[in-house]
């Protein structure tokens, strides 16, 4: 015992070790019905902060500002107007589309807050800030923020 | 605030797109080993290192709670060990919370972070709001597009502007020998480099990825004095959380880091950043960021980043140096990124910056940052 | 030292094991809106707010970012502190350091898990340090307990049917605890009967899965009249990891909390803590830990403790009033479970814990957080100072 | 559809799964020639050079004493045991991505060079087990060995 032992190899490795997990998420019963009038009736909601007066989309139980709990359903149209917007031009797996493809913020109408998502039928050299846009919703729809196809400029 | 802080020794590693020759172990190491050199310091309670506080992310690491595994490389055996799982600018925060708490008297931070082991954005992508923005698929780097396309927008910067960040970057790195990108480029060079999120081209984001870690000991101001004849005081600290998600907030501001700079520069008794500090190292993981971020930190008014680095007064020998390191775009691991920044400012107070000293500084500020397009940032100033 | 600092609100949900009607950041506002009630306060009374959980258990990347808007945070100075099960003691270390510094007025910390969205997150085994190695043995909580209970059978002499009294002792605490998730009216034979998942660890020994979040606000000595006219007095806390060295410690049951217990009894010249210390709430995972660990946190001699239990000595209205709230095999979500048990000392100490309250005067209680291999954190409350 | 997916289906509150994979590539480091070692159907150790104690997996510095750990040690192929137990439940198994039964019980072994480690047992009935009784590894075929801690297939009880 105790031996040394020189001949053994000391050239580093690199492993590969796969890590696979499948993680739930729960919407609750604030996003739940967020999820469900777009689902079932093709409409955005937001949530109004009894305190501030704040709407908020995509809502939230709680006021931001306030920390009070927000309870008042606000319908809106919908409709919306670029704030900002960024093209993806590489590439991950977990994309929902193929790159480049543009995601922007929508400034939404009736709610003090925007929206994240997907830009499409525009050009991606002809986007341009201050652009009113409106949704684009899937056929077959479940419940998702990708219920939401994308948001396309609005005549 | 009841007492100083003082950094007494900082260590780093020399910063590589892949160390793959390294395990994560021998990088926390490696610094370790270097601060406690330094100091002469050992880990005992009362008379050494009194407690360990390290920044590290776990899901960059590998599995389940990798840094228990990690621990006992940086002294956390059967000792007192925190750590937390942010920027390692927080890192440094909470040392210093600890040591003002009067609960232990020195400690060891280290910042460790092995990009290079996991494909980082879809790391990222898992760090974003569920229900809403990750499952349309943004992650980090499109936040950032989101955030520099409003910027730019709102305030008329020029591609150009952003661009002289990266040249004056890359200038600074090559005086830095622990820099990864240090190659000259002109504005053009970087204009020319492909789209990698609009408006942000390959050549304005950080380069990932960068393998590395970094360590610094602080101590109490009575033992800061006895451990070191140049210690180095944290004069003011202070952070701030903005919104997540992405509409919630005006991107072209930046609430988080006016706020932070704000609660350091207070304890610090700051008045005019732009005067008082002779160096900033700060945590600008795109170009663009660099610029917002020196609005956020009162170096100018909003919207004027763009006519700073125009006026050159961020550049080496001017006014205030930003980044005579080279900062994130020559090459940083995000978490470790923060701690580095504060090791770099203590190294040009105590004059030990070599080609890149910034001569004679006397007070400096570093940032960190940390969460999507600058949503958690944290402030530390520093003072010889 | 730095200032003196006292709890003045605390607050957890009610831990169930699955919470489809919350996202992780709604179950935190619930705890924090309970602890801002209990303290009398509103969320703009907060200055800084220090959070976590065991993030690799929830699948997320530094979670912190999208839980904070719900949680009030923002504009707010915070960050997230994380350490496997310790999580929840060493982020209310990180509170306690914060308000001792006299800096800020009023600091929230708050600790969650949602273990219904983590579905086999524990199967990820091995180390960060040791990928290639251990990551071929499914190492768990459960594993690890149950070669701890096999070696502590060994050396004390106990058997299966004293586990089994543990487990319905904390059964019995928990019964009384309206929080508690599992509260299920066991008997022994009950136990003894359950499915054994890894000798000698029967599926009952073992924690539970928890959807759960807990919450408490701590301030220092100069604001705490303010808010409350019922501090809990924080006296001393203390983190000790060993960072997964179980294979390599002579006596595989044991873990940091001697070391740590005794550190902070030396420093507070606590001599006989069974007499100094009236109320217990240790973090055992699994029921044959509640044996060690109160043999570790200086109750008896090491290997003696299931005597205690023979004896029936342990129990809300008993001579060891030890996890009176049922402790965490009744409730556990991972990440916040040390602060249920500082929240559960608190309350014992300020008198308000309902049904399951230690009787007589509670003038100091011992929390523990523990996770991982044996890294504990010891927080200890008084009622004066 | 399995049933715990059905389940969150018909939950009233909306539920979505991210399964997710990630690549892990990484440097074992000074760890490499314990692997390589392994190949060899050898078991080495670091030792530290203050109280000599020998860990497996090697670590850089000794835990208790903080100093670099330079000398490997050869372990030898037997051990006494310490523990064991069997798993009798499905554990995720984040490798593949599925819940799987282990058979065997997992041991730990003291070895003759006095680290310490852990391995699967030959034997399947955990009430032979005894602590202290002596173990000798059984290596998997060369061309089955990667270098990982499974390339001892498992630990058989051997009489003194």
């Amino acid at each position: 015992m105790g031996k040394y032992l020189p001949e053994i190899s000391e050239e580093p490795i690199v492993v590969e070790v796969p890590s696979h997990s499948s993680f739930l998420v729960s919407t609750g019963a604030t996003g739940t019905k967020f999820l469900s009038a777009i689902r079932d009736n093709k409409k955005l909601t937001g949530l109004k902060c009894p305190s501030c007066g704040k709407v908020y989309i995509p809502p939230r139980t709680h006021c931001a500002d306030c920390f009070v709990r927000m309870s008042e359903w606000i319908d809106l149209s919908g409709k919306g107007t670029l704030t900002t917007y960024t093209v993806v031009r590489y590439q991950e797996p977990y994309m929902p589309k193929e790159p480049p493809y543009a995601y922007g913020v929508i400034q939404m109408d009736g709610a003090d807050t925007g929206l994240v998502h997907m830009l499409g039928e525009v050009d991606l050299d002809k986007i341009k800030i201050g652009m009113r846009l409106e949704p684009v919703f899937k056929e077959e729809r479940e419940g998702s923020i990708l219920d939401i196809d994308y948001f396309k400029p609005s005549a | 605030m009841a007492g100083r802080v003082g950094i007494v020794a900082v260590a780093q590693t020399k910063f590589e797109e892949k160390k793959w020759t390294q395990h994560t172990a021998e990088l926390m190491y490696d610094v370790t080993r270097d601060v406690m050199g330094q100091t002469g310091l050992k880990f005992e309670e009362g008379t050494g290192i009194d407690c360990t506080t390290a920044a590290g992310y776990d899901l960059f690491s590998g599995p389940a709670g990798a840094y228990m595994f990690l621990g006992y490389v940086v002294g956390a055996y059967q000792r007192q060990d925190e750590r937390v799982i942010e920027d390692g600018s927080l890192a440094t925060y909470y040392g210093a919370i600890q040591i003002l708490a009067g609960h232990v008297d020195v400690v060891l931070l280290v910042a460790y972070n092995k990009e290079s082991q996991v494909p980082h954005n879809q790391i990222e992508w898992g760090g974003m709001e569920q229900i809403y923005q990750r499952r349309v698929g943004l992650e980090f780097t499109s936040s950032a597009g989101l955030q520099a396309m409003r910027y730019i927008n709102k305030y008329g910067i020029t591609p150009e502007q952003v661009a002289k960040v990266v040249v004056k970057s890359r200038k600074n790195a090559a005086n830095n020998p622990n820099a990864v990108c240090c190659d000259s480029l002109t504005v053009d060079d970087v204009l020319r480099s492909a789209m990698l999120c609009d408006p942000i081209r390959v050549q304005e984001a950080k380069p990932s990825p960068v393998d590395g870690a970094c360590a610094i000991i602080i101590a109490s101001e009575e033992k800061a004095k006895k451990l070191t004849d140049k210690p180095v005081w944290i004069t003011g600290i202070g952070c701030c959380y903005d919104h997540h998600e992405m509409g919630y907030r005006d991107l072209a501001d930046c609430m988080a880091l006016e706020k932070s700079a704000e609660r350091a520069y207070k304890m610090a008794g700051i008045k005019d950043p732009m005067k008082e500090f002779d160096v900033a190292e700060i945590s600008e993981q795109y170009a663009y960021q660099e610029l917002l971020w020196y609005e956020g930190l009162g170096f100018c008014g909003k919207g004027e980043g763009g006519k700073l680095i125009d006026s050159g007064k961020t550049e080496m020998g001017g006014e205030l140096p930003v980044n005579p390191s080279g900062g994130m775009l020559s090459g940083l691991p995000t978490c470790v990124a923060g701690m580095q920044r504060v090791c770099e400012a203590a190294l040009q107070l105590r004059g030990e910056a070599g080609d890149r000293q910034v001569a004679g500084a006397k007070k400096a500020v570093a940032q960190g940052v940390d969460g999507p397009a600058g949503q958690l940032q944290c402030v530390i100033t520093l003072e010889n | 030292m730095g200032e003196r600092i006292a709890i003045v609100g605390v607050g957890q949900t009610h831990h169930k094991s699955k919470r489809p009607d919350v996202t992780t950041a709604e179950l935190n506002a619930e705890a924090i809106e309970r602890a801002l009630e209990d303290a009398g306060m509103t969320m703009k009374a907060i200055d800084h707010i220090v959070m976590g959980s065991f993030e690799v258990a929830d699948g997320y990347h530094i979670p912190d970012k999208w839980i904070i808007p719900e949680c009030g945070g923002v504009g707010k100075s915070g960050f997230e502190i994380q350490n496997v099960g310790t999580t929840g003691g060493v982020l209310a270390c990180g509170a306690f350091n914060l308000a001792a510094t006299g800096l800020f007025d009023a600091v929230l910390a708050f600790a969650w898990q949602k273990m219904d969205e983590a579905a086999g997150a524990f199967g990820r085994g091995g180390g960060g340090a040791n990928e290639y190695w251990t990551g071929q043995f499914p190492m768990s909580p459960i594993t690890n307990f149950a070669r701890r209970a096999f070696a502590y059978m060994d050396r004390s002499g106990c058997t299966e049917e004293h586990f089994a009294m543990v487990r319905v002792k904390q059964d019995q605490c928990a019964m009384k605890n309206p929080h508690a998730q599992l509260r299920l009216g066991l008997t022994i034979e009950k136990v003894m009967t359950d499915a054994m998942l890894a000798w000698p660890i029967r599926r009952l020994h073992m924690c539970p899965t928890t959807a759960g979040a807990a919450a408490f606000i701590v301030c220092p000595e100069r604001t705490v009249k303010k808010f409350t006219d019922k501090p809990v007095w924080v006296e001393d806390w203390y983190t000790c990891h060993q960072g997964g060295a179980l294979t390599m410690a002579e006596d595989p049951t044991s873990s940091t909390l001697a070391h740590a217990a005794n550190h902070v009894y030396k420093k507070r010249g606590i001599t006989n803590p069974k007499k100094e210390i009236q109320a217990w709430e240790v973090y055992e995972p699994a029921s044959p830990a509640e044996l060690r660990w109160m043999e570790e946190v200086g109750i008896c001699e090491d290997y003696k403790a299931w005597k205690l239990f023979e004896q029936d000595k342990v129990g809300i209205d008993k001579e060891i009033p030890f996890n009176p709230s049922g402790g965490v095999t009744a409730t556990n979500p991972i990440g916040a479970t040390p602060v249920v048990r500082l929240v559960e000392a608190a309350l014992q100490v300020r008198g308000d814990a309902g049904e399951h309250q230690i009787p007589g005067k509670i003038e100091r209680a011992l929390a523990t957080g523990y996770g991982g291999q044996g890294e504990n954190v010891i927080m200890l409350l008084r009622k004066s100072l | 559809m399995s049933a715990e997916e059905k389940k969150e289906q018909e939950s009233e509150f909306i539920q979505f799964r991210y399964p997710r994979t990630v690549m892990y590539q990484h440097s074992v480091g000074y760890q490499s020639k314990f692997a390589h070692a392994l190949k060899q159907c050898r078991i080495i150790a670091t030792k530290c050079p203050v109280c000599g104690r020998c860990t497996i997996p090697p670590r850089i510095v000794c835990p208790f004493h903080h100093v670099k750990q330079e000398e490997w040690v050869d372990q030898g192929q037997r051990g006494r045991l310490i523990s064991a137990f069997k798993i009798n439940f499905p554990m995720f198994n984040s490798r593949t991505g599925e819940l799987t039964w282990w058979q065997n019980p997992i041991v730990a072994v003291e070895l003759e060079g006095g680290a310490r480690m852990d391995g699967w047992c030959e034997e399947t009935d955990v009430d032979k087990l005894k602590t202290g009784m002596l173990l000798e590894a059984v290596w998997r075929p060369e061309e089955e060995r990667q270098g990982r801690g499974d390339d001892i297939q498992y630990w058989r009880p051997v009489p003194e």
